[in-house]
């Protein structure tokens, strides 16, 4: 350190969120006695423009050439404060933050002690900030392009908009089409609009875009690098069919030695599939593929005398010979959108899903009623003993939503109006159906939500509020047992089809893009955001947005809303063409480095090497650091015997005089 | 000089009257036996053998406060030093020893610290009947019976204890106890006489120092400093343990708002002892570390107060790790020139 | 211990999941005890095992240390390189005759609030258990 | 013991244009005292020796050896060394691989499989040292000590060091030239040292160490004379950071043992020389044979056996105990 340093100490009252617990007149008292420490100040909001002024005017005023602020988290506010430094020329990181707020004034209710750990805080603060160091953010050039992980609406949406403003996007999705789960659905509620007239057009767009580039049936294999710079590898999966001859006309499927075979996972397995296959008729890429677990060529080495595909293929598009290959490519920035699983009934045994063929789930009423689903779209169920036109019908709600027996506490937020929806196109489709549906209460909180909740009921569907507790078969019965609890009277009600309004769950391969990626998952077991409400497309690593319900249940114009948020936050390293990379990464003092190689073998990013070097005149070998790659954490350092490689402002001479501070007090 | 006779019979009461007077007296901790503190009612028991460690430390303590300090305060704090010590059963040597390191606490400037100290301390020696296998005190111009630094010198005499006073310190001492002692008889003495020649007689090592002082000058790239540096580890045992070496460093401790000024022990055998704020280190390796080490005890000391800065106590040769022996050094030396 | 015995508890925790875990403790009012004084460093894997011996030497009764979960780690493979450098330097520590209970490790998620608090109250109670520390610091010996 | 196939072996290697010098054993000039013994040329092979007393490991002086800055226009003198290792020695050379304090083609290593080294102490302690070096060999199972014309054995069991009667490894695990039958591993003993310690209570055994630490004078002989001691600038000499105060007092002298124990955690070879060059007798080897045990028994690794393997503490497994995780 050249210049002699000059501390401002700056403490907030955050109103009284601090002020209330924290005497911070005391603590701004301590400070000033504290050494090197020009200025100490309090007041009510130090994040506030005034004041920040404060402090740039005692800069300027008193030529402090260190910050001390004791106010809420560094993760909430430093950003803030680094910039009122630069703004009068200070070196941002000649700042040190004090956390009297989140950890200190909200967790403790004694004045006294709370009072007294703040000053020790601040002690320590003002330890650390004597012996920090003027770094320098650096830039590095950004890919001016973006992986989207997902092509259910919210992929397609986020895609959409970073191709429209003129960056490649490659969007990659597991399955053999796009389109995700809104894609399964017959109508959308409130609206009653037609889900695939309104999802295919934008499912086309994606296919069709120049700045798109659609990976259908691909799976993100491996993530490296840093914002602006990620190394990406995919695996495109063998489709045995070659999508530049597949014309898509179907006669494959109809040849097939197991046509129909299979139930078809696009109709929640209430509709058949051939081994080689078409999701659904208007998947896109409108290709087949054939499903190598199913296909006897593929799994016993023949098909009769040769495999019927082949020879129904006009266009000789089979191809058995094909393989999964990788491609690899660099992105400025990723946007996850992977979307939900729904819940499983089984779970919830006393609905005898598993039991009964006329108890099904929402997403399997949703294919019932669609006219590109199993029945096309009539309404058909098997009562056990024949095909019937059901005339009662229940819905029961939050069928693994709310409920900590099946470890989700969480409201799934869609099922309240699916039903509502689905028991509307019921009474369209059978006007002489009674409709019941129990409900613990219902959420209509969206836009013309409440307004067709009231409808439907105006359609005549009964709402009985209950739980019901077990379904059992009476006949050609089902039989609801529930109390109605808003007259208090328990009912044994006789249905000929029950719909589970199952909730949203993460999806159950969601590990995958969480190791991927190194995100974390919010207790719910959905992907968490950076921050609850001011970051909510973002995640704790830069450069890496949330779309759709991958991070939490949501209405198709939520998803679509973050899906456009999260193409927004992704273009802003892409328009800007560059990245700051954060300037605290590790530093080695070669003179002291004894070229053992630790750091090397400790650094998950291969960020650091052992280079030759000449010292006086004899060959060693000491550690370099490549800052790109270098993410600051340390363990490096901490695993080196001779300390020789640092992390800056958090090397040891700024932590040992924190724990001073800490450990010192009488 | 008076001698008088204490008949061990007497020697707790002895040991008593002493421990008022903050008395320590070699004491064997474990492997080791050094010097420590001996209480009221404690007794002591004075046996054959030097300590490891060199009473040179109580005068010279390996880590010494010069004064105190705080942020906000101008005036320093300095350390009381005024309590009187007495040191029972100090070797003759370790005694020389002292004498000698005066030299350079006299020398161009005063150390209150280290003459204070000197001033308040009583040294009772006690002279070696049984010297141990390195003793060389001879070589270097002492004995096993040598008065020189002591104030006292005590030789056991099996049943009891010679006391002849050297100083006038060690006269007070003696006249306090004198209620416990005797006029020595004249065949003590000549017990004693035939002790001392025994204890000489005993002495199995030793070099003669002549012409060193004047070789090692020539001997500056004698490839000899590299021969016996070779094995050394660089470590403090020769000089922390050599009762005539006194380097110190001075650092300051500071501890929040407070600190202090303190003086520790300092190796010329240590890598960092010469080496600069530049990084630049005049004695880059042991080679000119140990050369150094022999030529300011048998060189440089000598030009500077005309004694060698060494008194055979053998300490260095018996603890030195790797076998390198003072006086196989000085054999050398001499061969050498 | 006598009922007064405030410990002195220094803690580092990992910027990502503990201090980010500490901090939702914060928002949603989770009250704990005062004893425990935070220092934040990016990753566990940061804190040199040699940290908490100069803590205890400096005054601390307790030191805490918490990453996040194996598996979580923000940068991948820190809390695996802690892991195994504290357990060494917890032996080293108990072999020399430290009490266990002054050294505490914990993985808390960002999520974890909760776990946070209890944490907090473990290592508060141990260091009570363990009493004041002062036959290993610095500024009493010499003084 | 072959004396002469050792003495030739290594007149030839000293001879090579490759071999800077050799690095053995020689009498020490008085008692059971042994000198490490540097050989430049063919003609002090005649004092070297390979007794009992040898327990030094000479591995330390590999990295120990200043680096001198080389005049410009000249070139750094980059030939061999070579060294006579025993069974421990030769896992220090491992370790030191391990972590490129050397590289392998920079040492001839000598392996000298060992049949036990005494601990001269206890020698002394029975058979007190005199002015001139003993002369000292093995006798079957036991020592054999010369003293002009009488001849005395000396049971094993009553001077073996103790880190000998903890040894894994007496033959070398690596050389070039191997001198003499390799041994036979003998039964190793339950090593009594740390058990009595972990068998106190908490406070007894800080106060055990407590004593022990007080004594410590801070001559740094344990670091230096450690062969996997090498940082050119060790952390506990620095000013900036302080990790350790100058002073000597119980309080710096305990951080000062604990840094040094840790930082050989995983590390360690038990080659014994912190314990043995103490000058006030700390039981150093406790410490850093706790951590090693630890290591073999809850990690399965012990270090200085393979040159290849992953530096400890700079390595994990997803799987390494946290039992103590909460």
């Amino acid at each position: 350190m050249t210049e002699k340093p000059k501390l401002g100490v700056y403490v907030c009252h955050c109103g009284i969120n601090i002020s209330a617990t924290v005497d911070v007149e005391a603590v701004s008292d301590y400070a000033q006695g504290l050494p090197n420490v020009v200025v100490a100040r309090n007041y009510s909001y130090m994040c506030s423009d005034p004041g920040q002024l404060l402090i740039k005017d005692d800069i300027k005023e008193y030529g402090l050439n260190r910050v001390v602020v004791a106010s809420c988290s560094p993760r909430m506010h430093e950003p803030t404060f680094r910039k009122a430094l630069q703004e009068v020329g200070l070196n941002p990181y000649f700042l040190e933050m004090a956390n009297i707020r989140e950890q200190c004034s909200w967790v403790h209710q004694d004045r006294e002690e709370a009072t007294a750990k703040a000053k020790n805080l601040v002690d320590a603060a003002v330890a650390k900030v004597r012996m920090l160091e003027p770094l320098a953010p650096r830039e590095v050039d950004a890919e001016p392009a973006a992986l989207v992980i997902g092509a259910g609406i919210a992929g397609i949406q986020a895609s959409l908009d970073i191709a429209d403003a003129g960056f490649k996007v490659y969007l990659v999705e597991q399955s053999p089409s796009v389109g995700g789960r809104m894609a399964q659905l017959d109508k959308t509620f409130p609206t009653l609009d037609c889900s695939a007239c309104i999802l295919t057009p934008k499912m086309v767009d994606a296919a069709n875009h120049p700045n798109i580039e659609l990976l259908a049936y691909s799976e993100v294999e491996e993530v490296s690098g840093f914002v602006g710079n990620f190394e990406v590898k995919v695996r495109r999966k063998a489709r045995y069919v070659d999508v530049s001859k597949c014309t898509g006309c179907g006669d494959c499927a109809e040849a097939c030695r197991l046509a129909n075979r299979f139930p078809n996972e696009f109709d929640e397995g209430m509709g058949k599939r051939s081994a080689i296959y078409l999701p659904f008729p208007q998947a896109v890429p409108a290709k087949y593929t054939i499903d190598p677990e199913k296909c006897l060529f593929l799994t016993r080495g023949r098909c009769g005398k040769s495999p019927k595909c082949v020879d129904a293929c006009k266009p000789g598009a089979i191809d058995f010979e094909q393989k999964d290959e990788i491609v690899s490519f660099k992105v400025g920035a990723i946007i996850v959108a992977t979307g939900f699983d729904v819940f499983d009934a089984n779970k919830k045994p006393e609905y005898g899903y598993s039991d009964y063929p006329n108890v099904i789930t929402g997403l399997e009423m949703e294919r019932l009623v669609s006219a590109s689903g199993p029945t096309g779209g009539e309404i058909l169920v098997d009562n056990g003993e024949e095909k019937i036109v059901p005339k009662e019908i229940a819905f029961i709600q939050c069928v693994g939503s709310r409920d900590q027996s099946v470890g989700n506490e969480y409201c799934s937020r869609v099922c309240c109006m699916y039903t509502a929806k689905q028991a509307h196109l019921i009474k369209d489709k059978i006007p002489d159906a009674t409709v019941k549906v129990y409900y613990i209460d219902v959420r209509a909180f969206g836009k013309g939500f409440e307004e067709f909740y009231d409808r439907v009921r105006r359609e005549g569907i009964r709402y009985v509020r209950g739980n019901p507790s077990e379904i059992f078969k009476e006949g050609n019965k089902l039989v609801v047992k529930v109390e109605d609890t808003l007259t208090a009277t328990p009912r044994e009600d006789k249905f000929d089809l029950v719909v589970l309004a199952v909730g949203l769950t993460p999806r159950s391969d969601d590990r995958k893009i969480i190791d991927l990626l190194r995100l974390s998952q919010s207790p719910d077991r959905f992907l968490m955001e950076a921050h609850p409400k001011l970051r909510p497309v973002d995640t704790a690593s830069d450069g890496i947005f949330l779309a759709g319900c991958c991070q939490g249940p949501k209405d198709i114009p939520d998803t679509v809303a973050q899906a456009k948020g999260a193409a927004a936050s992704a273009l802003i390293p892409l328009a800007r063409g560059k990245v700051a990379i954060d300037a605290q990464v590790a530093e080695v003092i070669e003179e002291t480095c004894r070229g053992c190689g630790f750091c090397v073998s400790i650094c998950p990013y291969s960020a650091i090497e052992l280079v030759t070097v000449n010292r006086m005149g004899n060959m060693v070998e000491v550690a370099r650091v490549n800052e790109a790659l270098c993410k600051g954490c340390g363990s490096c350092s901490a695993g080196c015997l001779s300390n020789s490689i640092q992390p800056r402002s958090f090397r040891d001479r700024q932590i040992l005089p924190q724990i001073a501070a800490l450990g010192g007090i009488e | 000089m008076s001698a008088m006779l204490l008949n061990k019979e007497k020697w707790s009461e002895f040991i008593g009257k002493l421990s008022g007077k903050n008395l320590w007296a070699p004491a064997v901790q474990g492997e080791v036996k050094k010097y420590a503190p001996v209480a009221e009612g404690e007794t002591v028991e004075l046996d054959e053998g030097n300590t490891t460690v060199p009473p040179k430390a109580l005068l010279f303590p390996q880590t010494e406060t010069l004064y105190r300090f705080s942020t906000g305060k101008e005036e320093l704090e300095f350390p009381g030093l005024d309590e009187e010590m007495v040191l029972l059963g100090v070797r003759p040597c370790d005694a020389r020893a002292m004498a000698l390191v005066e030299n350079l606490f006299r020398w161009d400037f005063d150390d209150p610290y280290y003459l204070k100290r000197r001033e308040l301390t009583t040294l009772i020696g006690l002279a070696c009947n049984e010297p141990e296998l390195n003793c060389f005190c001879p070589s270097m111009g002492g004995s096993p019976d040598s008065t020189e630094g002591l104030d006292i010198l005590m030789t056991d005499l099996g049943e009891s204890y010679l006391l002849e006073t050297v100083t006038e310190k060690g006269k007070a001492i003696v006249e306090e106890m004198k209620d416990l002692l005797e006029e020595a008889p004249a065949d003590a003495l000549e017990q004693k006489e035939q002790l001392a020649k025994g204890a000489r007689e005993k002495i199995r090592r030793g070099v003669d120092p002549d012409g060193v002082p004047e070789a090692l000058p020539q001997l500056w790239e004698d490839p000899l400093w590299q021969r016996i540096s070779a094995p050394c580890l660089g470590c403090g045992i020769c000089t922390y343990l050599c009762p005539t070496c006194y380097c110190f460093d001075i650092q300051d401790e500071i501890e929040g708002s407070a600190g202090r000024r303190c003086r520790m022990w300092d190796s010329c055998m240590f890598a960092e002892y010469t080496k600069h704020t530049s990084g630049h280190n005049p004695r880059p390796t042991r080679r000119e570390r140990t050369r150094n080490r022999i030529n300011h005890k048998y060189s440089y000391f000598v030009d500077k107060f005309g004694v060698i800065a060494c008194v055979g106590c053998g300490r260095c040769s018996t603890l030195c790790p790797v076998n390198i022996d003072l006086i196989d050094i000085l054999r050398q030396v001499k061969a050498a020139q | 211990m006598s009922e007064q015995f405030k410990p002195n508890i220094v803690a580092f925790l990992c910027n990502w999941c503990t201090y980010a875990g500490a901090d939702l403790a914060g928002t949603s009012r989770i009250q704990y005890p005062a004893n425990v004084k935070i220092i934040r460093v990016m990753c566990s894997g940061r804190v040199n095992p040699l940290y908490v011996v100069n803590a205890l030497q400096q005054g601390a009764d307790g030191v805490l240390i918490s990453g996040c979960h194996p598996g979580d780690c923000h940068y991948m493979e820190g809390n695996y390189y802690a892991r195994r450098r504290l357990k060494l330097l917890k032996e080293l520590l108990e072999f020399t005759g430290v009490d266990p209970r002054r050294f505490n490790m914990s993985w808390v998620s960002a999520s974890e609030g909760h776990k946070w608090k209890e944490v907090v109250e473990k290592a508060v109670e141990d260091a009570i258990a363990a009493g004041p520390f002062d036959q290993f610091r610095r500024r009493q010996i010499g003084w | 013991m072959d004396l002469d196939k050792l003495r030739k072996t290594a007149a030839e290697v000293v001879s090579r244009d490759d071999v800077k010098y050799l690095i053995g054993w020689r009498r020490g000039t008085f008692g059971y005292r042994v000198a490490p013994h540097f050989i430049e040329d063919a003609a002090g092979v005649d004092e070297l020796i390979f007794s009992p007393l040898c327990i030094a490991n000479l591995a330390n002086y590999l990295t120990l050896t200043e680096k001198l800055p080389v005049p410009r226009g000249q070139e750094a003198d980059t030939r061999k060394v070579a060294l006579l290792v025993k069974g421990c020695d030769s896992r220090a050379v491992a370790q030191l691989i391990v972590e490129k304090g050397i590289k392998r083609e920079d040492v001839v290593v000598i392996g000298m499989p060992c049949p036990g080294m005494i601990d001269w102490k206890l020698l002394a302690e029975r058979y007190p040292e005199t002015d001139v070096a003993a002369e000292i060999g093995w006798k079957g199972e036991d020592f054999l000590l010369v003293r002009g014309e009488e001849e005395i054995t000396i049971p094993r069991a009553e001077v073996l060091a103790e880190k000998c009667r903890l040894c894994r490894h007496p033959n070398p695990v690596l050389s070039d030239i191997t001198i003499g039958e390799a041994v036979e591993p003998w039964a190793v003993a339950e090593d009594s040292g740390v058990a009595e310690i972990e068998a106190k209570e908490t406070a007894e055994r800080w106060d055990y160490w407590e004593e022990q630490f007080s004594k410590c004078i801070r001559c740094y002989s344990c670091r230096n004379a450690c062969p996997l001691c090498y940082c050119e600038d060790c952390i506990l000499d620095r000013l900036d950071p302080i990790w350790v105060n100058r002073a000597v007092n119980f309080s710096e002298n305990t951080a000062f043992h604990l840094a040094r124990a840790f930082h050989l955690a995983g590390r360690c070879v038990e080659c014994g020389e912190c314990e043995r060059v103490c000058p006030v007798g700390i039981p150093l080897g406790k410490l850093n044979r706790k951590l090693a045990r630890t290591v073999r028994e809850e990690y399965g690794f012990e270090p200085g056996l393979d040159p290849e393997a992953e530096p400890f503490q700079a390595s994990f497994k997803p799987d390494d105990p946290e039992e103590f995780i909460l």
